[in-house]
């Protein structure tokens, strides 16, 4: 193994028999912040859509209405700082700023999470937003008119009509997820990205060690969105119903 | 004239402007129990909107609503009980598409009635049966027909068991049959003692199922009376003008 | 501020003392990381794989003469500092060049390392003869971010800078692709880069025609936290002890440990 | 200068003293590029979503299917590689390798604009897709009944109204296009967070140099995200409309 | 009986099963040049779907369309041609929701039959305020009543010009006096030579405005005759039973 190797693939060969095992503990790593974080992040950007969307009307208790603004208030500027900032300054200043000033040790995987949840909620906040626009407004009234307050008509009616749609923006939440854990190596995260560049700064061959980084993604991602796909085509439902026939009607 | 022991909803000054577009003009209008009302007049002359009113969908511009003589105020709470009590039937339906036919009808009985699964589906089954769509509960909205899904709409909002039904053209996209069936639905219902406002275009079916016709015009209440009395000797020029082509029949 | 009130080396119970070093172990050969134990390399924390080099042979000795217990932790450049001023390390061992802007922030040790100035070009281009800074008269140059290394590129005639670049094996690529004409670089790891690159070549200038550069610019050294006297004493203490032979036969060795090399 | 700042907001005023000048001309790359990334990404993105979605019918001639269904796949290769791989890699490739293999000298702020529209392109385009997808099926069919086809459905009747829904996905991309500016830092683009990496490794604040530069970016997205407001209250239209009276119908 | 030179539109052995559930069952049908056929049928037999058929909205799962002895193929080019020929109004309307009143009625002239806008606007105008809602054009579709929506619809579909229209149910949310108008406009369109084939519940208007009336069953033609016969004659028992609320009335 003492050659230096010539060509592009000798040195993906050379590079991948040395770094193969830390590129797939990269990956797994880059993995598990991702998928938590997308879930968790999907499930704050449908808690904020909600909190976003909860209409103060005129005869609302005044406790409840401050509280409904308060939350709102809250959920805005959690929103516009988290998508307004970068990703790498929220991990110094949740990272270091918590054990500077807190004396908090996390560790730094969990933290990860934790920043990358709050992330990718800020956007999916905003996608939630769209996506509860576009359905039509026929079905609020339909929830409303059976009684159903504005919380129920969101989970029972609304979200579920608009998570479908809103599936095309959860790939790309996760896709970027997967790639924006590479701003996690300031604190410590040693992700597939990390490991590329330790790679590169070992070898000097940045072509060589970003082929086999780039061709991992593309496995990752490729999964994802077919995955989603057929999460979509399983949504849409069967084509077919069945009749229920009269003599079987009865016992239903 | 009004009994008032027995109004179940009242309209007291209402009106209702979208932009610079008076729609409604200073409706008022009472209803009693075990009343069935037509309300009936030409397009775009604010019938609709009065029910959607009345059932708080659009926020009047001027005036109140009374429940059991007890003002409507604009509380979440309050209009969500209230609406679970007054139901109402679209004219576009409004299907939940997210449904399976059975589910749309259950969700209510389920979620707001807080009844168990058994009772709510129970109950579903009873109304949609009712409405002979008892076969199709394992459809989505999209693969109904157009009067699949009006009845549809019709069985969802009795699953409720609400004290008084709102209905926006009810039989609009029902053959003559089935507008009979819905014909008897609706007087074994009122004989049950539902209140109904029904607004439609059907004026044999409003001659036929109401205790009350009212005549709307351009936003207000142009005349309203018995069946008899609006069908048979109309007092104002526009109802005369507006029943011409029925009555001519 | 509040990092004052971390003893440091941090005691626990009667263990040893812990002795925290932070670097990027990807930048050989000071540091590297590879998958095995081979050589003596040090575990990284919080990971399976390992970290060597001249940074952590260096960091090996710092620990042993001290009788504490070493911990490698592999962060990210930007990432190195904060981690030093949250108590998360208790000293950076990763290359680090002396500045005097730097040294308002933390408290560097002495000299662990001083190597050479060198560029970089192309093997086949017409600098790769080049002896002195003159040659390089009006040429495309840029160097690593946040490094000695841009500061001396004004030094260069006429030169025509770009802006600095994150990664050696980033500027490497761009000096392939003719976008530079030559990039500065530490003797050290220029050698490195070129056997992995041979058709780059290292251009050493002759004695006097060369950059113009302060000793601690050229040179490596631990940084701790500001007003952390106890470690850097300990430090010092121990780097004191090693001549420049030292050095460069244990450097001289490591390069030969590099994973390029195995 | 020359004395140590004591305080936080010392090293702010200090950095921004030095840096103030070179921040602000950052902040002016990052906007060039992620304002023309980002609509030439979204033309891209809808562009892609009308080729992904045209039907190949059984009908069609022989020629025109392979078309379409070359360009389809073409697309779909587009996507899944523009998504699938980090931009740095994709920089990193196009810049360098166009000079390296066809010889090509490009201008890095003009390389980071095509760049990053080919990236906010290929994540618009599934954006487009939900878009699209969430739009009522009626107004397809009420399109088709008048004898528009495919195309014509799309660009007068379905993207215009997909294209409000939309809009806080293009916010997103557009506040996700300025923060990954930052990698462009790669082929030479010297925008906001590499002056603020500059300084950074100057000084060692990051905190304080990161403060300023978050400061700048939030004022960014918090712009933006007020200007696509309004705009979605503008497609949203009047609430209002004008009667036409009877008099004034003869002159229309 | 069928003149084939003046056969404008013709069904064969036509089929369409949605999963396991056939609609349409080999249905076999043809339109002269200016007739006004209407369809009538209970709720869920299959009428919306045979328009929807002929308009190759839905592919049929067996049988051919002709228009003008030609077969439709599945082609994009010539399904367009074809269906900006044989215009559709749908039970739903859709009509489109980014653009207002005129614009819906304007753009198919422009876009599809590329006139000149000053073209489309005058043609959409003459048909708008053939069906009452010159007054809207500055509306969005959102803010029309029921029978407004279902007017502009009607509107829509005439401004293009079409060879025949198929009606889903062009009156269901129409008042009498509204029918009546739109009874005089489809007259007069028949006399301009339109073609026309109208899905109804409206019993009254497929017997005053029809040249042939169509009863469907379950899925097939149960009888096709003059309206005469048909609700004076009818042959067939189910239809004899469907028929008997209106006869009776
Ligand atoms: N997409 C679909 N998938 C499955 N079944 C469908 C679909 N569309 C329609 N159907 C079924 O086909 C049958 C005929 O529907 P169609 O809409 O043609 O009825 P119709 O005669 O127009 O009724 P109506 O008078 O109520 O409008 C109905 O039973 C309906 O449930
Ligand atoms: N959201 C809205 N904004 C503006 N105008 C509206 C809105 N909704 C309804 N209108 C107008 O209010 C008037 C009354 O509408 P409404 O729907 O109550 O009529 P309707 O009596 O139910 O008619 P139809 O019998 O046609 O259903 C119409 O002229 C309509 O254009
Ligand atoms: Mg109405
Ligand atoms: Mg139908």
């Amino acid at each position: 193994m003492s050659s230096i190797p010539e060509s592009f693939f000798g040195w993906v060969a050379l590079i991948f028999n040395e770094y193969g095992g830390m590129f797939l503990r990269g990956t797994g790593a880059t993995l598990f912040i991702a998928a938590l974080g997308t879930i968790f992040g999907c499930l704050i950007g449908f808690v904020v859509g909600i909190i976003q969307g909860t209409p103060i009307e005129k005869g609302t208790h005044f406790g409840k209405k401050f509280l409904i603004k308060c939350s709102q208030i809250f959920v805005s500027i959690y929103v516009e700082i988290f998508r307004g900032t970068p990703m790498m300054v929220q991990a110094m200043v949740i990272y270091y700023g918590s054990m500077q000033v807190l004396g908090w040790n996390m560790v730094p995987i969990y933290a990860g999470v934790l920043i990358l949840s709050l992330n990718t909620g800020a956007y999916m906040s905003e996608s939630v937003r769209g996506g509860i626009v576009s359905i039509d407004l026929g079905q609020t009234e339909g929830a409303k008119a059976i009684g159903m307050t504005h919380f129920q008509t969101m989970i029972y009616v609304i979200l579920p009509q608009a998570f479908r749609n809103l599936i095309p923006q959860i790939g790309n939440g996760f896709v970027s997820a997967i790639k924006d854990t590479s701003v996690l190596n300031v604190i410590s995260v040693t992700e597939l990205y990390f490991m590329g560049r330790t790679a590169c700064g070992t070898y000097f061959r940045y072509f060589e060690v970003f082929f086999i980084i780039s061709l991992i993604y593309l496995m990752l991602t490729f999964v994802t969105s077919r995955l989603l796909r057929i999460l979509e085509r399983k949504l849409d439902g069967d084509n077919n119903y069945d009749l229920i026939h009269d003599a079987d009607l009865g016992e239903i | 004239m009004v009994d008032l022991q027995n109004v179940t909803l009242r309209v007291e000054h209402l009106g209702k402007t979208f932009g610079n577009h008076e729609v409604l003009k200073d409706i008022d209008f009472c209803v009693q129990k075990g009343e069935v009302i037509s309300v009936i007049g030409a397009s775009g002359s604010g019938k609709s909107t009065l029910l959607r009113c009345i059932n708080m969908l659009e926020t009047p511009t001027s005036g109140h609503v009374f429940y059991h003589g007890k003002v409507i105020e604009n509380k979440p709470k309050e209009i969500s009980l209230y609406r679970a009590n007054v139901g109402m039937v679209f004219q576009s339906f409004n299907l939940f598409a997210n449904m399976k036919v059975l589910k749309n009808c259950m969700v209510g009985a389920e979620k707001v009635r807080k009844k168990s699964e058994s009772e709510a589906k129970q109950l579903a089954m009873t109304f949609l049966k009712k409405v002979g769509m008892g076969a199709y509960i394992n459809a989505r909205p999209h693969q109904l027909s157009g009067g699949q899904k009006q009845r549809v709409a019709i069985a969802r909002a009795l699953a409720m068991e609400p004290d008084v039904l709102l209905f926006d053209e009810p039989t609009s996209a029902l053959d003559p049959e089935m507008v009979g069936e819905v014909l008897e639905v609706i007087k074994q219902l009122a004989n049950e003692g539902l209140t109904m406002v029904i607004v439609t275009h059907e004026m044999a079916f409003a001659r036929d199922v109401s205790t009350r016709v009212v005549f709307m015009d351009k936003g207000v209440i142009e005349e309203e009376g018995s069946p008899e009395q609006i069908f048979g000797h109309p007092k104002s020029e526009r109802t005369k003008a507006f029943l011409s082509r029925f009555t001519s029949q | 501020g509040c990092a004052s009130k971390a003893e440091t080396p941090e005691t626990s119970g009667t263990e040893k003392k812990v002795f925290r070093v932070g670097m990027e172990c990807s930048y050989a050969p000071f540091n590297w990381t590879q998958k095995d134990d081979s050589n003596g390399a040090v575990p990284i924390m919080d990971s399976s794989d390992y970290a060597y080099g001249y940074d952590v042979e260096m960091a090996k000795r710092i620990a042993e003469a001290n009788g504490w217990a070493l911990e490698v932790y592999k962060i990210d450049w930007d990432g190195l500092i904060l981690a030093l001023n949250a108590n998360k390390i208790d000293a950076i061992i990763a290359g680090m060049g002396v500045t005097e802007e730097r040294q308002k922030s933390v408290d560097f040790s002495e000299y662990y390392w001083s190597g050479d100035m060198v560029m970089i070009v192309n093997v086949d281009s017409p600098y790769a003869s080049a002896t002195s800074l003159e040659d390089f008269r009006g040429t495309k140059v840029t160097s690593q971010l946040n490094t000695v290394w841009m500061d001396l590129i004004p030094q260069i005639p006429e030169v025509d800078e770009k802006p600095g670049l994150g990664g050696n094996s980033e500027i490497l690529v761009a000096v392939r692709s003719g976008k530079l004409d030559g990039t500065i670089l530490g003797e050290t790891e220029a050698y490195s880069a070129v056997l992995a690159n041979p058709d780059l070549a290292v251009v050493k200038f002759e004695e006097g025609k060369g950059f113009d550069y302060s000793k601690g610019e050229a040179s490596n050294a631990v940084a701790v936290r500001k007003g952390d006297s106890e470690t850097l004493e300990a430090i010092n203490k121990v780097l004191s002890s090693f001549s420049a032979e030292d050095r460069s036969a244990l450097m001289e060795k490591i390069i030969k440990m590099q994973p390029i090399l195995e």
